[in-house]
C-alpha cells in the first residue's frame, strides 16, 4: 500500500507549489514593490541604502525566498504554459534542463548580489 | 488536436473577438507572468552591477532612473505586476471553490483595479525624471 | 467481411442491453449502429421506467393495467414477462449506477403516470431516457463489447426457402458512413434488431431525425410479419412548433391542461371523470384535438399544459428538464406560464412480430425494443412502459441469441395455414407494386430463390455484392428525385390521413400517394458524388424504408374498421370485440404482401383476463 | 378530421428563444394567420403558405464546405445561402432546409432536435453552439457555420469524434462495483444530497463543445479534457463507490495529462449547452486529488 501514496503525481506536486508560491509571492512582491517605489524612492536608491536594507537578517532571508520563489513560480509557470502546448518528448527534457540551469545560475547569482550587500563576499 | 488542412485563423487565437472573461483573463495572466520572469532575470542582471562596486551600482540605478524610458516601463511593469497578483489571486479562489459563478467579474474587477492603481502610481513614479 | 457471435443492429436501450446480456452469456457479441451509441434516441425519453418495486404494489397489477391500457391487445404471456422481470431489471440498471431520483431514505423514487394503478414509475428527473442510455453504453463500455460505430445497415442476409418460417438470417449487410464501404457481417448465432421506432413516416413527431423503421422495413422485406403496425402512439403533449416532448411526467406530478376559456377540459367535458389529465395517452390525445375542433383550442390549435402551482422547488426538483425545453423550444418559461402543447405522433406499438425470446418466424433473426412487437403494448402504449421493455426484452433476446436457454415460447409468429386471412377489404392499390424499385422479396432475399445456398458466407457475400450494385445505380443516376422531397410528401400524407383521427377515405388517399412516393422513389437519385460521409445516400434508403413502413401502417389502419386504443375510425367508433380480437399481421408470403389475422392471447400464466370497458 | 396539419415548421408559435426578451408585437400576428389559415382548405393553404413568402426575410448562412474527396470542395470553402426565416427557427433548422432545398450534399450530424443526442455541436459565430439549441434571432448575419475546432474534419461539418470517445473512455467511465440484485431487490441507497452532488454532471451528452473550445486540449492532444474529466467527477463524487475505487479514480485524472493540465479558462463551462459548471467540477478535482496525497504525507 504504501508505494501507492508515496508517488506524489509530479503534475500535482508542481500545480500545488505553484499555488502555494502565489500565495507567498502576492505578500512579498506587494512589500517589495511599495518598499522600493513609494516608501523609497527608486531613482534614490544607493548600494549604501540597499547594503543597509540588508543589514537586517529577517529582510535579507526574506528576499533570498523571495528571489527562490519567484524564480521557480516563473520557470515553473513559463514550463506549464509550454507543455500545455504540446510540449512533449525529448525537446521537453530539453526545455527542463535549460530552464533548471538558468534558474539555478539566476538563484546563484541573486544570492551573491546579496552577499556583497551584506559585505560577506 | 490534429487538423486534416490548415484552419488558420479560425483556430485558436483567429477567433479572439469571441473570447469569453475566462479566456482574456487566461492570456493575460500568461502575458504578465511572462513578463515578469523577463523582468525578474533583468533586474538580477542589474542589480549585479553591485558586485563591481558600490559606485557601479549606484551610477547604474541613478543613470536607469534619470531615463525617462524607463519610468515608463516602471508603470508597465506596476500595471503588470499588479495585474497580476490580482487576477493571481482570483486564480487562487478559483482553485478554491470560491465564487466561480462571478469568475467573470472578478476579472472585470482585477482590470479596473490595476488600471486604478497604476493611473495613482504614474505621480510618484514620474517625479525628479528630466524631460 | 466481419464475423461475430451476435450481431446487433442498433444501439439504443434495447440493442445494448441486448449486447450486454449476449456478453454475459459468453458470445462474442458486436454493435453495429448507424449513430454512436450515446446519440440514440432512448435519450430523449423522460418520464420513466414502470416497475413494481413497492410494498402495496405487484406485478400482477402492473400486468393488469398494462392489459387494459393496451385495450385488450397485448398478448398475456408478453406482458406478464414485462412485469414480472422490469423490477429486477431497473434495479439491475440502479445497480450500474443510473441516477435516479432519490427519497429521503436513499431509495428509489417513484411517480404515477397515466394509466397506472399505483405509482410506479421510476424515474431520473425528467430525463430518464438519457441516463438509462448512458448507463447501458457505460456497461457496454466496461465490457469492452466491440461497437461499429456509424455502420448503416442496409440490409439482412436471410436464405430464400418459400416459406419464411424456414428461413435462416445469417448477418447483415452495412455501409461504413464514413469511408463509404459495404461490407458484411456474419453472425454465427443471430442477428438482432433494435433499431427503434419509424416517427419520422409523421411529421409532427417527438422522434429523432434518424427514427426511419430500419430494421422493420429489413425485416418485412425479408418476410418478417410486421404486427399491429395501424397502432401509433400520439402524445397528447408535444410542443406545438418542433413536436419536443412535454414528458407525462408533467401531469403525473399534478400538471393540468386547460382550454382556451380557461376549463379543466379532462373533468368539464367528461372526458376521463376520474383520472382527468393522466387517462391514457390516447384518450387524452384525442380530447385535445376534439376541444380544438370544437373551438376551445388555445389560437385554434393547442391547448395549455399548466404546472405553476406545484411551485418552483418541486419542479425544479423533478421536471428541471422540462422548464429548459420549453425554454429553448417554444420560449416559454414554465414558472411563470403554462405550455402550449399539441397531440403529435410518438410512439408505434406495432413491430416486427417476435416471441417473449424476441425471436423471429426467420431463424437466428430476433427483434427487441420499439421496433418489435412482443406484443406488450398492444393498442395503446402506457407510459413507462416502452423503457422496461427495452430492458426486458432487450435481454431475453441477447440472452437467447447467444443460447442460453429461457424456456419454451408461448407466443407463435410467422405466417401459417390455419390463420385467418384478410379478406373484406377493398383495397385501392396492391401494396408494394407497380415496378417498385426497393419492394420485392426476392430484393431482400440475396438468392435465386432455389432455397438452396451453401452456407452463409456465400449468402452473405450475395447480399453484399446486392447492396454495392444498388450503391453504385444511385450514385450514377445523373439526375432524378430528391429523397427529402418525396420524405416530405410522405410525410404530409401520413399527417394529413393516417393522424389520431382516421377515416375511409383519407387513409385511401394517403394509400394512394403512398403509391406515388413508390413511382416517384424509382427516379430518386443521389446527388452527392462523394463516398466520404454520404448523408444523402444514407437518407435514401431510409426514405424507402419509410415507405414500407407507412405503407404498413396505413394498411393496418384501413382493414381494421374499430375502434380501439391508439386507433380510431369514423365508421365504427366502438371497440368491436366480436370482430377484431386479433393482431392485425403483414407480410409477403410467396412473392406479394397479405395481411392476415393472429386471435390475442388473454390467458396469463394463472388468469384470463376478461375485456372490460376501457374508462379512466 | 385531421386537425393538426399546422405542421412543425411553423415555429411562429415560439415567443422567446433560449435567452432572448420576448418579442411583443408578435403574439397577435401569428394567431391571425392561425386562424386565417385554419378558415382555408388545405390546398389554398400551401396557397397562402406559397404567397405570403417573398415577404419573409432572408437569413444569410455562410457554411464551411469540405470534402476529401470531391475536388471543388478540397480546397476549404465557404458557401452562402439564404434560407427564408421563421419565428423561432434554429441553426440547424436553417441548415436543414439548405441541404434539403438547395444541396443535398451539404453533410452535418444531427437527429434528436431537441439538445439530447449530442450530434451537432458546430462552431457558429465564433463559438461552440448546438445546433439545435441556437437560435437564428440571437445571432448576428451572415451566420457562419463551422465545423467544431481542433478536430480533425471529415467533411464539411462533420468532424471525427474518436479521439473524444477515446478520452472519455480512458477515465473507466462506469460504475466499477459489481453486485448485482439477486432476486431481493436490494436498493443500492444513495441520499439525496449525494445524486444531487452527481445531478449536473451526469447529464453530459457527449458533444464535445467543451473540448473544442478549450485551447489546452488544442495544444495537449492528451490532455483529458473537461467532458472526460467530468465523467470522472460523476463517479469519484457518487458515494456508492467504494473508497478503494475513488482513489483509483482520483489516480487516472490526476495523471499529468489530467487536471493538472486546465488552467481554468472557463471556456468549457461557458459553452457547454447542459450548463455542466465543467470548471468547478475540474477544480474540486484538483483539489480531492491534493487532499489524498497531503494526507499520507
Ligand atoms: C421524446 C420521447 C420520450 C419518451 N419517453 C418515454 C418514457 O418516459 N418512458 C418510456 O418508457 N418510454 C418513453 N419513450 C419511448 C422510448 O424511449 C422508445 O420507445 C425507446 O427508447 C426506443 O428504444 P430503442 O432501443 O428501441 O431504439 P432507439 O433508442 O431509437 O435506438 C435505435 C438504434 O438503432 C440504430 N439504427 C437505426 N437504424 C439503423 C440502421 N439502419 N443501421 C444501423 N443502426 C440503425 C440507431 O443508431 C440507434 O442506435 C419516449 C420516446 C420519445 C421519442
Ligand atoms: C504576486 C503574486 C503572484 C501571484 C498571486 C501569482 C499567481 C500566479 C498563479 C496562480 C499562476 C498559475 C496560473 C495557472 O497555472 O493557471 C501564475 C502563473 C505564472 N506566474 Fe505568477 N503570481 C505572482 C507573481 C509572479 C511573479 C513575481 C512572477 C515572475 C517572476 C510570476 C510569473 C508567472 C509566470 C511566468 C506564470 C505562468 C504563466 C503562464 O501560464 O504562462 N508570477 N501566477
Ligand atoms: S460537458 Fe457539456 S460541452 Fe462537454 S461534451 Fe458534455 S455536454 Fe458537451
Ligand atoms: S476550457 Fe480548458 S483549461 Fe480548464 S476550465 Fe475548461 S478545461
Ligand atoms: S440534434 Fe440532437 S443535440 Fe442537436
Amino acid at each position: 500500500m504504501a508505494e501507492r501514496y508515496s508517488s506524489f503525481a509530479p503534475g500535482g506536486t508542481a500545480w500545488l507549489l505553484q499555488r502555494v508560491t502565489a500565495a507567498f509571492l502576492v505578500v512579498v512582491l506587494a512589500y517589495h514593490f511599495f518598499l522600493l517605489h513609494f516608501v523609497n524612492h527608486a531613482w534614490e536608491i544607493t548600494f549604501g541604502g540597499t547594503a543597509a536594507r540588508m543589514e537586517n537578517i529577517g529582510y535579507f532571508v526574506t528576499m533570498i525566498l523571495f528571489l527562490i520563489t519567484a524564480t521557480f513560480h516563473g520557470v515553473n509557470g513559463v514550463y506549464n504554459a509550454l507543455i500545455n502546448q504540446g510540449l512533449s518528448g525529448t525537446p521537453r527534457k530539453i526545455v527542463l534542463g535549460v530552464l533548471t540551469i538558468a534558474s539555478l545560475a539566476l538563484i546563484a547569482q541573486g544570492i551573491w548580489v546579496a552577499l556583497v550587500w551584506r559585505g560577506m563576499m | 488536436m490534429s487538423q486534416s488542412y490548415n484552419r488558420g485563423l479560425i483556430e485558436d487565437f483567429g477567433r479572439w473577438k469571441e473570447f469569453s472573461a475566462g479566456m482574456w483573463a487566461w492570456i493575460f495572466h500568461k502575458f504578465t507572468g511572462w513578463m515578469l520572469i523577463g523582468y525578474l532575470f533583468t533586474h538580477i542582471a542589474v542589480l549585479s552591477t553591485a558586485i563591481a562596486g558600490e559606485q557601479a551600482y549606484t551610477n547604474t540605478l541613478q543613470g536607469l532612473e534619470a531615463l525617462f524610458v524607463v519610468r515608463l516601463l516602471e508603470v508597465g511593469l506596476l500595471a503588470v505586476a499588479v495585474f497580476h497578483i490580482l487576477n493571481g489571486i482570483r486564480l487562487l479562489m478559483v482553485d478554491l471553490g470560491i465564487g466561480l459563478e462571478a469568475q467573470d467579474k472578478t476579472f472585470y474587477a482585477s482590470l479596473i483595479i490595476t488600471g486604478a492603481i497604476t493611473v495613482a502610481s504614474v505621480p510618484t513614479f514620474m517625479t525628479e525624471v528630466g524631460f | 467481411m466481419y464475423e461475430h457471435d451476435v450481431i446487433v443492429v442498433g444501439a439504443g436501450g434495447a440493442g445494448l442491453r441486448a449486447a450486454i446480456a449476449a456478453h454475459e452469456a459468453g458470445a462474442d457479441v458486436a454493435m453495429v449502429t448507424k449513430l454512436h451509441p450515446v446519440r440514440s434516441h432512448t435519450g430523449a425519453a423522460e418520464g420513466g421506467i414502470n416497475a413494481a418495486l413497492r410494498e402495496g404494489d405487484d406485478w400482477e397489477l402492473h400486468a393488469y393495467d398494462t392489459m387494459k391500457g393496451s385495450d385488450y391487445l397485448g398478448d398475456a404471456p408478453a406482458i406478464e414477462t414485462l412485469a414480472k422481470d422490469a423490477p429486477e431489471d431497473t434495479i439491475t440498471l440502479e445497480h450500474w449506477g443510473m441516477p435516479f431520483s432519490r427519497e429521503d431514505d436513499g431509495t428509489v423514487s417513484q411517480r404515477p403516470f397515466g394509466g397506472l394503478s399505483f405509482p410506479r414509475t421510476t424515474y431520473a428527473g425528467a430525463e430518464t431516457g438519457h441516463h438509462l442510455l448512458h448507463v447501458l453504453y457505460e456497461q457496454v463500455v466496461k465490457r469492452g463489447i466491440q461497437v461499429y460505430n456509424e455502420w448503416f445497415v442496409m440490409n439482412l442476409a436471410v436464405t430464400d426457402e418459400p416459406d419464411p418460417n424456414d428461413r435462416t438470417c445469417h448477418g447483415v449487410v452495412a455501409y461504413d458512413v464514413q469511408s463509404g464501404t459495404v461490407e458484411g457481417f456474419k453472425a454465427n448465432n443471430g442477428v438482432i434488431i433494435a433499431t427503434g421506432g419509424p416517427g419520422q413516416a409523421f411529421d409532427h413527431t417527438t422522434n429523432a431525425v434518424s427514427c426511419t423503421g430500419d430494421g422493420q422495413a429489413m425485416a418485412y422485406r425479408a418476410g418478417v410479419p410486421l404486427e399491429d403496425m395501424e397502432f401509433v402512439q400520439f402524445h397528447p403533449t408535444t410542443l406545438p412548433s418542433t413536436g419536443v416532448l412535454i414528458s407525462e411526467g408533467v401531469r403525473g406530478e399534478g400538471g393540468i391542461l386547460y382550454n382556451e376559456d380557461g376549463e379543466r377540459f379532462m373533468f368539464e367535458h367528461g372526458y376521463a371523470n376520474n383520472d382527468g389529465e393522466l387517462a391514457s395517452r390516447d384518450v387524452v390525445s384525442r380530447a385535445e384535438l376534439t376541444e380544438v375542433n370544437e373551438g376551445r383550442g388555445v389560437n385554434d390549435e393547442y391547448v395549455h399544459l399548466d404546472m405553476r402551482h406545484l411551485g418552483s422547488e418541486r419542479i425544479l426538483d423533478r421536471l428541471e428538464n422540462i422548464l429548459h425545453l420549453a425554454e429553448d423550444f417554444e420560449g416559454v418559461d414554465g414558472l411563470v406560464e403554462p405550455m402550449p402543447v399539441k397531440p403529435g405522433q410518438h410512439y408505434e406499438m406495432g413491430g416486427i412480430e417476435t416471441d417473449e425470446n424476441g425471436k423471429t418466424c426467420v431463424d437466428g433473426l430476433y427483434a427487441a425494443g420499439e421496433c418489435a412487437c412482443v406484443s406488450v403494448h398492444g393498442a395503446n402504449r402506457l407510459g413507462g412502459n416502452a423503457l422496461p421493455e427495452l430492458v426486458v426484452f432487450g435481454k431475453r433476446a441477447g440472452y437467447h441469441a447467444a443460447g442460453k436457454d429461457l424456456g419454451e415460447a408461448e407466443i407463435e409468429t410467422g405466417y401459417s395455414t390455419d390463420v385467418e386471412d384478410e379478406t373484406e377489404t377493398e383495397l385501392p392499390i396492391t401494396p408494394g407494386e407497380a415496378g417498385i424499385e426497393p419492394v420485392s422479396t426476392s430484393e431482400s432475399v440475396a438468392t435465386d430463390g432455389s432455397g438452396q445456398v451453401a452456407g452463409g458466407d456465400a449468402l452473405l457475400e450475395q447480399a453484399v455484392g446486392a447492396e454495392r450494385e444498388r450503391v453504385e445505380r444511385l450514385m450514377e443516376k445523373e439526375s432524378g428525385t430528391k429523397h427529402a422531397d418525396i420524405r416530405s410528401k410522405l410525410q404530409n400524407a401520413m399527417t394529413r390521413d393516417v393522424n389520431v383521427f382516421r377515416e375511409e377515405e383519407g387513409l385511401k388517399r394517403a394509400l394512394k400517394e403512398i403509391q406515388e412516393c413508390r413511382e416517384l422513389y424509382q427516379d430518386v437519385s443521389v446527388e452527392d458524388p462523394s463516398r466520404t460521409f454520404n448523408t444523402d445516400l444514407q437518407m435514401t434508403y431510409e426514405t424507402r424504408n419509410l415507405i414500407d413502413v407507412a405503407e404498413t401502417i396505413t394498411l393496418g389502419a384501413l382493414v381494421r374498421n374499430e375502434f380501439r386504443g391508439a386507433h380510431w375510425r369514423l365508421e365504427n367508433q366502438i371497440r368491436d370485440d366480436e370482430n377484431w380480437l386479433k393482431h392485425t399481421l403483414i407480410s409477403w408470403n410467396g412473392g406479394k404482401p397479405s395481411i392476415w389475422y393472429r386471435p390475442v392471447i388473454l390467458e396469463g400464466e394463472d388468469k384470463t383476463y376478461e375485456p372490460k370497458v376501457r374508462s379512466y | 378530421m385531421s386537425t393538426q396539419q399546422q405542421q412543425p415548421e411553423e415555429p411562429e408559435t415560439q415567443e422567446s428563444p433560449v435567452e432572448g426578451e420576448p418579442e411583443t408585437e408578435s403574439a397577435p400576428e401569428p394567431q391571425q394567420r392561425r386562424l386565417e389559415r385554419k378558415r382555408l382548405g388545405q390546398a389554398q393553404r400551401e396557397q397562402a403558405e406559397a404567397e405570403t413568402e417573398p415577404e419573409e426575410t432572408k437569413i444569410h448562412l455562410k457554411v464551411f464546405r469540405y470534402d476529401p474527396e470531391v475536388e471543388a470542395k478540397q480546397e476549404p470553402r465557404f458557401d452562402d445561402y439564404y434560407v427564408p426565416y421563421e419565428r423561432g427557427m434554429t441553426v440547424l433548422d436553417a441548415l436543414i432546409y439548405a441541404r434539403d432545398e438547395f444541396d443535398s450534399s451539404l453533410t452535418f450530424r444531427h437527429s434528436c432536435r431537441q439538445a439530447i443526442c449530442g450530434s451537432d455541436a458546430f462552431f457558429v459565430n465564433g463559438s461552440q453552439h448546438l445546433g439545435c439549441k441556437t437560435q437564428l434571432s440571437e445571432l448576428e448575419q451572415p451566420v457562419r457555420i463551422e465545423p467544431l475546432p481542433h478536430q480533425e474534419v471529415i467533411k464539411d461539418l462533420v468532424v471525427d469524434m474518436e479521439h473524444f470517445y477515446d478520452q472519455m473512455h480512458s477515465v473507466e467511465p462506469y460504475m466499477k462495483q459489481e453486485d448485482l440484485p439477486d432476486g431481493d431487490l436490494e436498493e443500492f441507497r444513495q441520499s439525496r444530497e449525494n445524486r444531487e452532488k452527481i445531478k449536473m454532471s451526469t447529464r453530459c451528452i457527449w458533444c464535445g463543445a467543451c473540448m473544442s473550445s478549450c485551447n489546452i486540449a488544442a495544444g495537449d492532444n492528451q490532455y483529458l479534457g473537461p467532458a472526460a474529466i467530468n465523467k470522472a467527477y460523476r463517479f469519484a463524487m457518487d458515494e456508492r463507490e467504494d473508497e478503494e475505487i475513488k482513489e483509483h479514480r482520483l489516480r487516472i485524472i490526476e495523471q499529468e495529462h489530467g487536471v493538472w493540465r486546465c488552467q481554468t479558462q472557463f471556456s468549457c463551462t461557458e459553452v457547454c449547452p447542459k450548463d455542466i459548471p465543467l470548471t468547478e467540477h475540474i477544480q474540486e478535482l484538483k483539489r480531492e486529488a491534493v487532499k489524498k496525497n497531503l494526507k499520507f504525507w
